[in-house]
């Protein structure tokens, strides 16, 4: 029973999964960065047609098989092994970065180490103290059709959704959507306006959690997981 | 036609210093036979053109753990602490490349081209320095051609012309690459007799393929 | 999943004034079922990016034939003498692009790619009135990619996912045209169930073909 | 027995197509123009190894099919049918032209219209004449590693090797070789030198059917075809 379910205190991850995948339209090739982003495949079903695509060459990626029936040859962007749907193909990586750069991906769902109100996402390194490096996440934040940011609100009690990057930026393009589990925020010519917020969360919740200065217009509405799998 | 190489003489063939490029990704389609050889045999200052640095133990690991990379060009180095270490203490430079940017630069080195036309990275930190080109209304920042001495590629079946298959998402660079340096050496998981692979099979076409690796009894 | 459609839904679906690619090589792998659909249909204006004007009876020639082609862009016209005399007679537009730098701008029209940094023609008159980029030192011709409203690609086997596999020389622009339009529609020799093309043997992913064609009974 | 075949009287086009074979080196990737260069092939020992390209994919061909074993998913760059030598492979264009520009191809061997002192080549049209295009030409003599013209040396009794091109230009690379039933002519910086004579040609003969102003230092040996096949 869906709405007996109390999402105040769900998993915050798992906030982000469920309403991330509420963005994900039938039909679609959508690309899911490591970590929060990975979940999100869990909460679509399976009737919808939507293909995972990984920066590595797999297109129709499924879920990690039964022990015992991996295979070194079939792995997701992270090297972890998955599955082939039916439909599936493989591609060299000249191909998969031509499908993402070339603006057949429909959607990417990146975390991310910091937005900002401007919608440009950082998060490929930390100057002077973490360098991992950019990998897909360049091509992916400049190609897609849509780009999804999901990532907890806040690092060790400071917003990751600040005015201005201080981090390296990923990308000049602007993000279309970032999903917390505070908030879901929509960057705009006119600022970072604010349209739901999490389950259980209030507006000024929201505003205190953020760095960045954001645009609120008429009531909010909370997130509705409700219809979420 | 081909006849095959050992892991050894593969070792002897590649100088100190030499600019290599390596297949796969997080050690997936990564030549893991050659990658050994090289460890053992000591190599030194290599440069090594791949993906990410993967794992420790895969991928490019074992080379870097024992000292034979003093350059790394690739997209990605997050989760081999190797590097990340190697790197802080200056002993490994890193140059970092968004992976489409690296894989077309490949393909531009090994097919004639001139350099690669992306919007990918334009007011980021990789286009400081660069130049950028208009192309009817629309900027892209203007990247080199790779090219290396050698590409060392990981191949599923292999035939004595040097046709090469790979499998699933081991392929990733290895068709790349092997049109970008002057020697290309496959290491296949089985070598099968001409005219056993079909025409339409067939990913990389052995006239690219210099030397083969032996497989162990 | 992809309903198959009929040849007459594609003849009404691409309307005159369309800028259409063709795939196929002298006629061969060339959907040659939706060339016959739309000379049949009468259509008007269309420009054609085409490697080839093939023959008058095969390639792109029923279409020149019936008077549908406005442009004509491509590498080669030689064999095809209604071509010859309809440019004479001004009722035909020819733009000639060397074959390599043609499905190059394809192939950077489909993956986002600015343009081609190209040594072909330089010193000749294709480059009159381009750019060229220099480049550690060396000129290249930078041509601009290519994209269509229509890609129509003929292929071997296909199944409702709209994956696609092409036979032997019968590939040649066919996975290169499908990455370059809005709307790709493939007329495939047979159609199959989904899951029986396995992932490495599919040369075009079915998520960039839009509708592909029934075959008759 | 080789020694008895009266190569003077021989079809001028053989006589290209030999002496052009002897320049094939084993086990190298060679592509053949329509034309005079289709005939090398048949001068060439299959021992040899050498692979033949075309431009339409074909990596590996052999001779066309008995009648009735023809297949049309497999033709030369001309449209005609053509076999798959063992270990042959079938590439798109875009790798097929990634190998010609890329500097992958050991030979191309392509017919002219008009060839100049500096080995300028042209080959692809004929203003308000005749236009049949470049097809794969530009590319070919711009990135193949070696490129030899072998064409019959006048036509209509003129000279088809000219002081300079009048004809536009196929690349401004300078071509390796011209193979005539004439003479083997070879583009060097300081002019167009005469290194054979055909069969039974005298160096006069050559000078007189040719307008390009030729250097021709010491003696000039008669092309040797005893050893062709």
């Amino acid at each position: 029973m869906k709405d007996l379910i109390d999402f105040t205190k769900m998993d915050p991850k798992e906030i982000i999964a469920r309403r991330v995948a509420m963005e994900i339209k039938p039909k679609t090739l959508v690309n899911l960065g490591i970590g929060i982003p990975t979940l999100v495949s869990d909460h679509l079903d399976e009737s919808m047609g939507v293909f995972f695509q990984a920066e590595n060459g797999a297109v129709g990626m499924g879920h990690r098989p039964p022990e015992g029936m991996t295979d070194r040859h079939l792995t997701d962007a992270g090297g972890s092994f998955v599955s082939a749907v039916p439909g599936a193909s493989t591609i060299d990586s000249a191909f998969s970065f031509g499908l993402i750069r070339g603006g057949h991906l429909d959607l990417t769902v990146l975390g991310g180490l910091q937005v900002d109100a401007q919608g440009h996402l950082a998060n490929w390194m930390i100057p002077g103290k973490f360098v991992p490096g950019m990998g897909g996440a360049m091509d992916l934040v400049t190609g897609a059709k849509k780009v999804i940011v999901a990532m907890i609100h806040t690092a060790k009690g400071q917003s990751k959704i600040v005015q201005t990057c201080d981090l390296p930026v990923t990308s000049q393009r602007r993000v279309s959507l970032i999903v917390t589990e505070l908030a879901v925020l929509e960057p705009r010519d006119d600022g970072l306006h604010l349209l739901e917020t999490g389950p259980g969360v209030s507006v000024e919740e929201v505003v205190a959690a953020t760095e960045a200065k954001l645009v609120i217009s008429g009531d909010i509405p909370e997130m509705d997981l409700s219809q979420t799998v | 036609m081909h006849l095959a190489i050992s892991l050894e003489e593969v070792a002897e063939m590649i100088p100190d210093g030499a600019r290599v490029m390596l297949s796969g990704f997080m050690g997936v389609g990564t030549p893991d036979g050659i990658v050994r050889a090289l460890a053992e045999a000591g190599k030194k200052d290599l440069t090594v053109i791949v993906n990410d640095a993967a794992r420790p133990h895969c991928g490019v690991g074992p080379l870097v753990k024992a000292g034979c990379v003093k350059k790394f060009i690739g997209s990605h180095i997050g989760v081999n602490p190797d590097v990340q270490e190697k790197m802080r203490a200056g002993e490994l430079q890193v140059e970092l490349v968004p992976q489409g940017t690296l894989v077309e630069r490949i393909r531009a080195g090994g097919t004639g081209l001139g350099g690669v036309l992306t919007p990918t990275g334009l007011g980021t930190l990789i286009a400081e320095g660069k130049p950028t080109v208009e192309v009817e209304g629309k900027t892209y920042l203007l990247e080199t051609p790779l090219r290396a001495d050698f590409a060392l590629i990981a191949a599923r079946s292999c035939d004595y012309v040097g046709n090469l298959t790979y499998m699933l998402t081991a392929t990733n660079f290895n068709p790349i690459m092997a049109l970008a340096a002057d020697v290309v050496i496959a290491e296949p998981e089985e070598i099968v007799p001409v005219g056993v692979i079909p025409p339409d099979a067939v990913k990389t076409p052995g006239v690219l393929v210099d030397h083969v690796i032996k497989r162990a009894a």
